[in-house]
């Protein structure tokens, strides 16, 4: 019974909650590593871009809200995210034709392009912030959880709760759809493969016939999907404010990274890196330790490795470790 | 020289060099032939540091070398074209050549502040090297040319002419010849034949071009599949069954090189 | 004359959305004297916002030296966040002889720092809240708590002065653990803070911040269910998100039983949400500035940066919210007032809020208020 | 005599707003032949295929396929109409696989590749035994092997190779000019450079010498490789 | 050239305007602000620039600096030394040991499970021994008065002498950062120095007895005088009624300048010492590595070491430039560090005043400064024009009159977006 609890109180706080925003860091990395795969430069825009789609759907949701439209018990962000998509493609292809194109036509290098995302980045932090303000936001409505800690301690007996969200569900089902997807749309795909030869080699793409202009908007569309999916799940789980969207980049990044830059396989277990590292070191294994042990050894203290205060700073470092070891990644990502 | 030992280096499951032995004797001009993918490029990075064997040792002299960084090879002599070339492509082709010596003073940030001087001469030597060197590989006109917009050829000429900036022991030529004007080639040969018979350079190099081999090397060396197939002179080689099954071909015009080469 | 009055917030970063009700409060004060005509025989007052970031001290500085060696202001309503408000302070406040009242400035640092009577902050420090706080829950027979904290000034100095004040009282806190604002995740705060256990969790954070964060995943795991709301959380925010569900929860916020609080939200309406957080002291700080010019009868900091004590505190005609009319004539009659507004603003030594704190729980999904210290 | 299938007449041009490289130079291949171009290092031999191909400014003249101009056509273009080129540096995907390189090469064609894939894989055995390999990890004369593997996949009505026998033992360098005769013999125009001179001059139907961006000698291969001038100063004759 | 000097003098006049529109001691805040971003937009340059190490850890580095000048200039806690100091001490060098040993450990020992073994024992008794040294020094030493001191305090030396010491401070952090993430490339090194500096960060904000951590030292000593002494010198009193000048606005003024002066000194020599190594061998040495690191390797030079050196002096300089502002703040607040304006602007102002040329970083550190500031008047004006047309106390103006404050990033993405698009390379491109 008590290594039931102990096993318990570690999915509930451990597990759901890191394979969970495991899951939301993938989703954002996936978007970053497809357009450093195939236009090979690091989006500081993404984080906006979430905010962006998220944005859209909501006051969509609102909308159908107000109109009584529901799929309950599944949120009714569900409904609006399409919607969002749209609209977020929509100004991922402006931007692109605006700003982005000149850049490609010059042959600008990577850095170049990193800054220009950083201006488009400050663009779109004001449009955001000038629409639906600074605020918190909340949109989620439906049925919340899956299972409740309270109903499931009355429903097993045991001492230790367990909640499990449909949020979070959600969000683990889409991320594993999406990497899934997008690893067959570039690796089987012909649309995929000529977007990896283009990002490969640009001249010899068009002497293959490929167009270019084609690949970057399917890249763009791909983006967007992305990048709203993963802000309104982040959002339904969360809750939506725009500063908080800016912060995600840092660990969004570092997911993408540390899996292997370019590789949609590397996004994911780049989340999970992360994810479970923040969680797992500044855990205090006291309870569990305490369920686990005879009595007579159970701890006084929180056997715990490092005050959360370093929850980022032992992210990091865990980030920095496997990289010294894997250069690239884990999934040896590209460098430019 | 220069002495390999039983050399192995796998990539995944795939043994690129699966126990090559090879010597190069001091003052030789060792050519490296064999089909693509016997190993060659493999076994000169392995030699140059830039690939970590799997194992089997290298030996310079009698100081083994294995694993050693390229730039402390550089330092002990050794010196290495590239198969594809590795121009320094923002720069000119002048700077190209420039920056190749060791131990310049002006290398060190101490003296670029305060020993301008005696910098300005280091410069006004090596810059008449250099323009010697482009005038014997006829780029002369190009020094001032970005070294990126060379043409293939070019390219090649000029990481031949790095090796020519210092007094090396040592030369590996990773296809020099690969893309070079025939006409120029020869020249190019010439060339060798000087630094080694003037300078007392050992050369080794990796061709593909039979009348090249034929007429610089002694002895030649025929890898194949990771291995070591002959050794020999050049004319033997090229008569040798297994390297004409393996490498050369039975096509009409090839033998008859051949035949035109060892005769 | 036209005086003008900066208005130095966080418009944008960290505290971003905070600010916008700060900006609205002062802004308030500022067009209801405006309006009144009573100041300084009729001048009108305007605001001229400046953006402090509250994290880039340069930025903040520069906004400051704009404001008042550019744009001319007589006060400064601001800074917001302790560590730019420091910066401001000795850059630029006291080299310009600039009279600044901060409305959320509360580290305990800002109490001994030098001010040449300048510097005047309307919230009390964080030191006595702690205290305040530790008394509170000591009565209610609690006697273990985890406590978690926003990781800045505000944070560290409540945490500091709260445990050592609740150890003090025989209570022990069985986990001290900081969080980051506006980060993607609290899990791993949530897994230690549960692990350790305690009957309440003390929220030393935003409402609308990481504070929110660590409540949102406390409750819906199950490791907590009664929670102590400090004045960060104590926000219409708190109990839209979480209503019933933090029932039971306590906490306190800087205020009395003065009426102000009501009054002010009744002058507010419905033009921002008058309960949230630090709106009512940047209201009062604003207020503050523009009757302490009255009652010296100058516009000049220098000069009226003596009076603020003067009116904040009695004796006198106790003012509040939507009097300041009432406020000016009375001093511009050479009455004498005692300044209440809308958090019971009272100075003590150091130009700092005595701190008076108001109590309250959580019931049916809204805070009501149980009593005053 | 009409005019050849493919013709780049008198071209001029340069690279960006550089000077002309090429100097009114001339380049024609008629169906079903082979034309090669050759010269020193730095002549634009290159150049040349680009300008004909389209990668380049063509300042003067003008290039025509089959009797139409196609000077304005963009690259992409000229592969939709059946033309292929194998440049002489970067001509593979090194993050792709053998395999899918060959694909790429066919991107255009909507009927089964397999069979040519089955060809390809007939002329280049190594390729075969890699096909599942990153391009860029091959040795030099590999990847030029997929080089023009590639090409070879387009199926197309001209194709022009740069150097392709640059690095490739002569094993199968015999092979490539076997096989270079057999698709110029199913009627495909095909224009090269080679610094391997006299062998892809006796294989060749026209011949062509640049010399500093102009055409120095024009000629069938025989003919140039009688030319005592030419052997010595360009073919490494003595 | 020309064209070089013609942007200066446009940078100039921009804050010439700004002096003469807004106010002079507005012109002169920005400027030093500027002085101090060129230094740093200066160590990036000299990274990124010369030898394409894509470092976004530099805010690391400015804060060591600004940690230098708490450990310089402010007076020792005698109390809290009393309390913990040699404990603390003892601790730290307990905690060095074990670094040491454990390096040392794994460089000796063949490879293998039982170095792995080994490695990880010594660490982890280090740790726990460590710990039990050092979490008790720490409560003892936090506990001395938290509210104002609670930490150990400086060494109370001139705060001018650590403008070196924190550029020796954030060179030491460099040589160990180098040292083991110089390996990686590009993006690879960027997200680990990136966090890195994240880590630099979390220890400067929760070690209190090292600097108080997010409870801010402040009052740090200054090497100017103060504005209120001087207004209350009657020979400064003088000579600012003889300039025609309050006393108040001479004196911000002049402690501003003398500012201008301490940094304009710093910013020129490290532009002679720069241009002299660029335009040196060893520049050509940096560009070639640049260009081609196997090449370089293969011609002898010593690509990592060489890599470190510049990782060393680069961030070095902004550790330098960090120091230099927080003598300006006057106080250290940890808080204040985010990537975003520590990390991301310098490198904005590296690329848009063009990489690989010092003027050009110089340039764009004055100029990127300058917007960073003024970009929130800019933005009030243009949603000013903007809304103009829209019918006074519509719902839609006010809301946007609201929002004005965003329109701040705004404009900088705008006019960020509007320098790349016109000069692509930079506005003083490398040569
Ligand atoms: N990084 C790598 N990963 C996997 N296989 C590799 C790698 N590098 C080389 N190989 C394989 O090792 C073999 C030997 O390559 P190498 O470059 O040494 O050949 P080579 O003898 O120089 O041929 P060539 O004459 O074509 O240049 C080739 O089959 C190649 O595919
Ligand atoms: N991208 C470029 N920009 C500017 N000049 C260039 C560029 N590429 C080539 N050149 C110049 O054009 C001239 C011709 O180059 P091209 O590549 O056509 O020569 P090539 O005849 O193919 O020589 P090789 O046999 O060596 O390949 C050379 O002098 C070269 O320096
Ligand atoms: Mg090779
Ligand atoms: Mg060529």
């Amino acid at each position: 019974m008590d290594i039931l609890n102990a096993f318990v109180a570690l999915l509930n706080f451990v597990i759901i909650p890191a394979t969970a925003y495991g899951s939301q860091l993938a989703l954002g990395a996936l978007g970053v590593t497809l357009i450093y795969g195939i236009l090979r430069f690091s989006n500081f825009a993404h984080g906006d871009t979430m905010a962006f789609g998220a944005m859209v759907t909501i006051l969509f949701t609102w909308a159908f809200q107000a109109m009584g439209l529901s799929i309950s018990p599944l949120p009714t962000a569900l409904l609006a995210l399409p919607i969002g998509i749209a609209f977020t493609a929509g100004m991922m292809l402006l931007t692109d034709k605006w700003v982005y194109r000149f850049y490609r036509k010059q042959k600008a290098k990577p850095i170049i392009l990193v800054m220009v995302s950083l201006g488009v980045m400050f663009v779109l932090n004001g449009i955001v912030r000038v629409i639906i303000g600074v605020d918190e936001q909340q949109f989620n409505d439906g049925e919340r959880f899956i299972i409740k800690a309270g109903d499931f301690k009355k429903m097993t007996g045991l001492d230790e709760g367990l909640a499990f969200k449909t949020s979070q569900g959600l969000t683990i089902i889409v991320t594993i759809i999406a990497v899934i997807a997008l690893f067959w749309f570039l690796n089987r795909t012909r649309t995929g493969k000529s977007m990896r030869a283009y990002s490969d080699n640009e001249d010899l793409a068009l002497l293959s016939g490929i167009n270019p202009e084609k690949v970057v908007r399917v890249t763009w569309i791909l983006a967007a999907i992305l990048a709203t999916t993963a802000g309104v799940l982040y959002g339904l789980d969360k809750a939506f404010k725009p500063f908080t969207y800016f912060q995600l980049l840092l660990p969004i990044f570092a997911s993408a990274i540390v899996g292997g830059l370019g590789n949609p396989l590397g996004a994911i277990a780049g989340g999970y890196v992360i994810a479970f590292s923040e969680v797992m070191l500044t855990y205090a294994w006291k309870k569990v330790a305490t369920y686990v042990l005879p009595e007579s050894l159970a701890p006084d203290g929180l056997v715990q490795l490092l005050s959360t205060d370093y929850k980022f700073a032992v992210s990091f470092a865990i980030l920095v470790i496997v990289l010294i070891f894997k250069p690239t990644g884990l999934f040896k990502g590209k460098s430019v | 020289m220069i002495r390999v030992e039983n050399l192995h280096k796998h990539f995944g499951g795939f043994h690129a060099c699966d126990g090559a032995s090879i010597e190069i004797a001091e003052g030789s001009i060792t050519g490296l032939i064999g089909p693509n993918g016997a190993g060659k490029s493999t076994l000169f990075n392995v030699i140059a540091g830039v690939l970590p064997p799997t194992s089997g040792r290298v030996f310079m002299g009698d100081e083994e070398i294995t694993g050693l960084p390229p730039h402390e090879l550089f330092h002990k002599g050794l010196l290495r074209t590239f198969q594809i070339a590795h121009e320094f492509s923002s720069m000119t082709v002048r700077e190209n050549l420039m920056m190749v010596p060791g131990g310049q003073s002006g290398e060190t940030l101490w003296n670029t502040w305060f020993k301008r001087s005696l910098i300005a001469q280091e410069e006004a030597a090596l810059r008449k090297k250099a323009d010697e060197v482009l005038e014997f590989l006829t780029i002369d006109h190009l020094a001032e040319e970005k070294a990126g917009n060379l043409s293939g050829g070019q390219k090649k000429l000029l990481e031949l002419g790095r090796t020519m900036m210092v007094d090396a022991k040592i030369v590996f030529l990773d296809e020099v010849g690969a893309g070079v004007n025939r006409t120029l080639l020869r020249t190019i040969g010439d060339a060798i034949i000087r630094l080694n018979e003037e300078r007392g350079y050992t050369f080794c190099l990796i061709e593909h071009d039979m009348d090249f081999i034929g007429r610089l090397c002694d002895p030649v060396i025929c890898m194949a599949e990771g291995k070591v197939l002959a050794t020999g002179k050049a004319a033997e080689i090229m008569q040798d069954e297994r390297v004409i099954e393996a490498y050369l071909g039975t096509g009409l015009k090839n033998r008859a090189k051949a035949g035109a080469a060892a005769g | 004359e036209d005086i003008k009055l900066g208005v130095l917030l966080g418009f944008t970063g960290p505290i971003e959305s905070m600010a916008v009700n700060m900006g609205a409060g002062a802004e308030l004060a500022i067009q209801e004297v405006s309006e009144s005509g009573a100041l300084l025989d009729g001048s009108t007052v305007t605001p001229v916002r400046g953006d402090s970031t509250c994290i880039d001290a340069a930025a903040a500085t520069a906004a400051a030296e704009r404001l008042i060696t550019s744009d001319g202001v007589k006060g400064i309503v601001g800074a917001a966040c302790s560590g730019v408000t420091g910066a401001v302070l000795q850059n630029v406040a006291r080299p310009n002889g600039m009279v600044m009242i901060s409305p959320s400035a509360t580290s305990p640092a800002l109490s001994t720092a030098e001010d040449d009577g300048l510097f005047f902050r309307t919230p009390p420090s964080d030191a006595r809240q702690g205290v305040v706080m530790a008394e509170i829950l000591n009565e209610k027979g609690v006697g273990e708590v985890a406590l978690t904290y926003t990781n800045n000034d505000y944070g560290k100095g409540l945490a500091d002065s709260f445990q050592a004040a609740f150890e003090g009282l025989g209570g022990t806190v069985t986990i001290v653990a900081a969080h980051e604002d506006d980060k993607a995740d609290y899990s791993a705060e949530v897994g230690a803070l549960a692990s350790a256990g305690g009957e309440v969790l003390v929220v030393a954070g935003y409402a609308d911040r990481g504070g929110a964060g660590i409540v949102r995943a406390s409750i819906d795991t199950g490791a907590f269910e009664t929670f102590h709301f400090p004045d960060g959380m104590v926000s219409d925010a708190t109990v839209e998100k979480f209503g019933s569900e933090v029932d039971g929860s306590a906490g306190q916020l800087p205020g009395s039983d003065s009426p102000g609080a009501e009054k002010f939200a009744e002058v507010v309406g419905d033009a921002f949400d008058p309960t949230s957080i630090f709106a009512g002291e940047s209201y009062d700080a604003a207020a503050l500035i523009m009757l302490a010019m009255q009652a010296a009868g100058s516009s000049d900091p220098k000069v009226y940066k003596d009076k603020v004590m003067d009116v904040a505190n009695g004796p006198g005609e106790p003012i509040l919210p939507g009097e300041l009319a009432k406020g000016l004539e009375i001093l511009a009659g050479g009455g004498e007032i005692d300044y209440v507004g809308a958090t019971a603003v009272e100075f003590i030594g150091g130009g700092e809020s005595a701190g008076n704190f108001r109590e309250v729980v959580v019931q049916d999904g809204k805070f009501e208020t149980v009593g005053y210290r | 005599m009409s005019e050849p299938f493919l013709i780049g007449d008198r071209m001029s041009g340069g690279y960006g707003q550089g000077p002309n490289i090429l100097h009114g130079c001339t380049i024609a291949v008629d169906k079903g032949q082979i034309a090669v171009i050759v010269g020193p290092n730095g002549a634009g031999k290159s150049t040349a295929m680009k300008a004909v191909f389209g990668m380049l400014d063509v300042r003067e003249g003008a290039v025509r396929l089959d009797g139409e101009d196609i000077t304005a056509l963009t690259p992409q273009d000229r592969v939709g109409k059946g033309m292929a080129f194998v440049p002489q540096t970067n001509n593979i995907f090194t993050s792709m696989t053998v395999e899918e390189n060959l694909e790429m090469g066919a991107f255009l064609r909507e009927d089964d590749i397999s069979q040519t894939m089955a060809q390809v894989y007939e002329l280049f055995p190594i390729l075969k035994d890699k096909r599942r390999q990153a391009a860029g990890e091959l040795s030099g004369g590999q990847r030029q092997q997929v080089a023009v593997g590639r090409a070879l996949m387009t199926q197309p009505t001209v194709l022009m190779l740069d150097e392709p026998t640059a690095g490739v033992s002569p094993i199968v360098m015999d092979e490539l000019f076997d096989r270079i005769i057999e698709v110029a013999r199913t009627g495909i125009s095909i224009l090269m450079v080679e610094q391997n001179a006299r062998q892809a001059l006796e294989i060749a139907d026209k011949g062509y010498v640049l010399v500093q961006g102009r055409n120095a000698h024009t000629g069938t291969g025989k003919d140039l490789l009688e030319d005592p001038e030419v052997r010595r100063t360009f073919l490494g004759g003595t | 050239m020309n064209k070089n000097l013609l942007l200066f003098g446009l940078v100039a006049l921009l804050y010439i305007g700004t002096g003469v529109l807004q106010s002079w001691n507005t012109a002169l805040a920005i400027f030093n602000m500027g002085l101090i971003s060129a230094i740093m937009a200066l160590g990036v340059n000299i990274q990124w620039g010369y030898a394409g190490l894509f470092n976004v850890g530099i805010m690391g580095f400015v804060a060591l600096g600004g940690l230098a000048t708490v450990l310089v200039s402010m007076p020792p806690v005698g109390e809290a030394w009393a309390a913990g100091g040699l404990r603390m001490i003892a601790a730290l060098a307990m905690g060095g040991a074990t670094v040491i040993a454990g390096v040392l450990t794994y460089k000796r020992m063949p490879k293998g499970r039982s170095r792995s073994l080994a490695v990880l024992g010594i660490f982890l008794v280090g740790f726990i021994l460590y710990r039990m040294l050092f979490d008790p020094a720490r409560d003892l030493i936090e506990a001395v008065n938290p509210a104002s001191t609670g930490y150990l305090g400086g060494v109370g030396l001139p705060i001018l002498l650590a403008w070196p010491l924190g550029g020796l401070l954030a060179a030491g952090a460099a040589w160990a950062i180098g040292k083991t993430a110089l390996g990686l490339r590009s993006d690879y090194l960027a997200i680990a120095t990136l966090g890195i500096a994240e880590i630099i960060i979390a220890v400067m904000k929760n070690e209190d007895w090292m600097a108080r951590g997010v409870k801010n030292v402040v009052g740090l000593p200054r090497p100017v005088p103060y504005e209120v002494d001087l207004q209350v010198n009657p020979d400064f009193v003088a000579n600012a009624t003889w300039l025609g000048l309050d006393p108040a606005t001479a004196s911000s003024l002049w402690v501003k300048l003398l500012y201008a002066g301490l940094f304009a000194v710093v910013l020129l020599v490290l532009i002679w010492l720069t241009q002299m190594a660029l335009n040196s061998p060893w520049g050509r040495m940096m560009r070639a590595i640049r260009d081609n690191e196997t090449a370089a390797e293969a011609m002898g030079k010593d690509v990592t070491r060489r890599h470190l050196q510049i990782f060393i002096i680069g961030s070095a300089i902004c550790g330098m430039a960090g120091a230099m502002m927080t003598t300006l703040d006057g106080q250290l607040t940890p808080g204040t560090y985010q990537p975003l304006r520590f990390t991301f602007l310098v490198w904005v102002m590296v690329i848009v005043g063009g990489s690989g040329n010092n003027w050009g970083a110089v340039l764009g550190g004055f100029l990127i400064w300058w917007l960073w500031i003024q970009v929130e008047p800019i933005g009030g004006a243009i949603m000013g024009l903007l809304t103009l047309p829209l019918p006074e106390g519509s719902g839609l103006k006010s809301h946007l009159l609201d929002s004005v404050q965003h329109v701040r990033l705004l404009t900088m993405g705008v006019v960020l977006l509007l320098v790349l698009r016109f000069s692509p390379r930079g506005l003083i491109p490398e040569k």
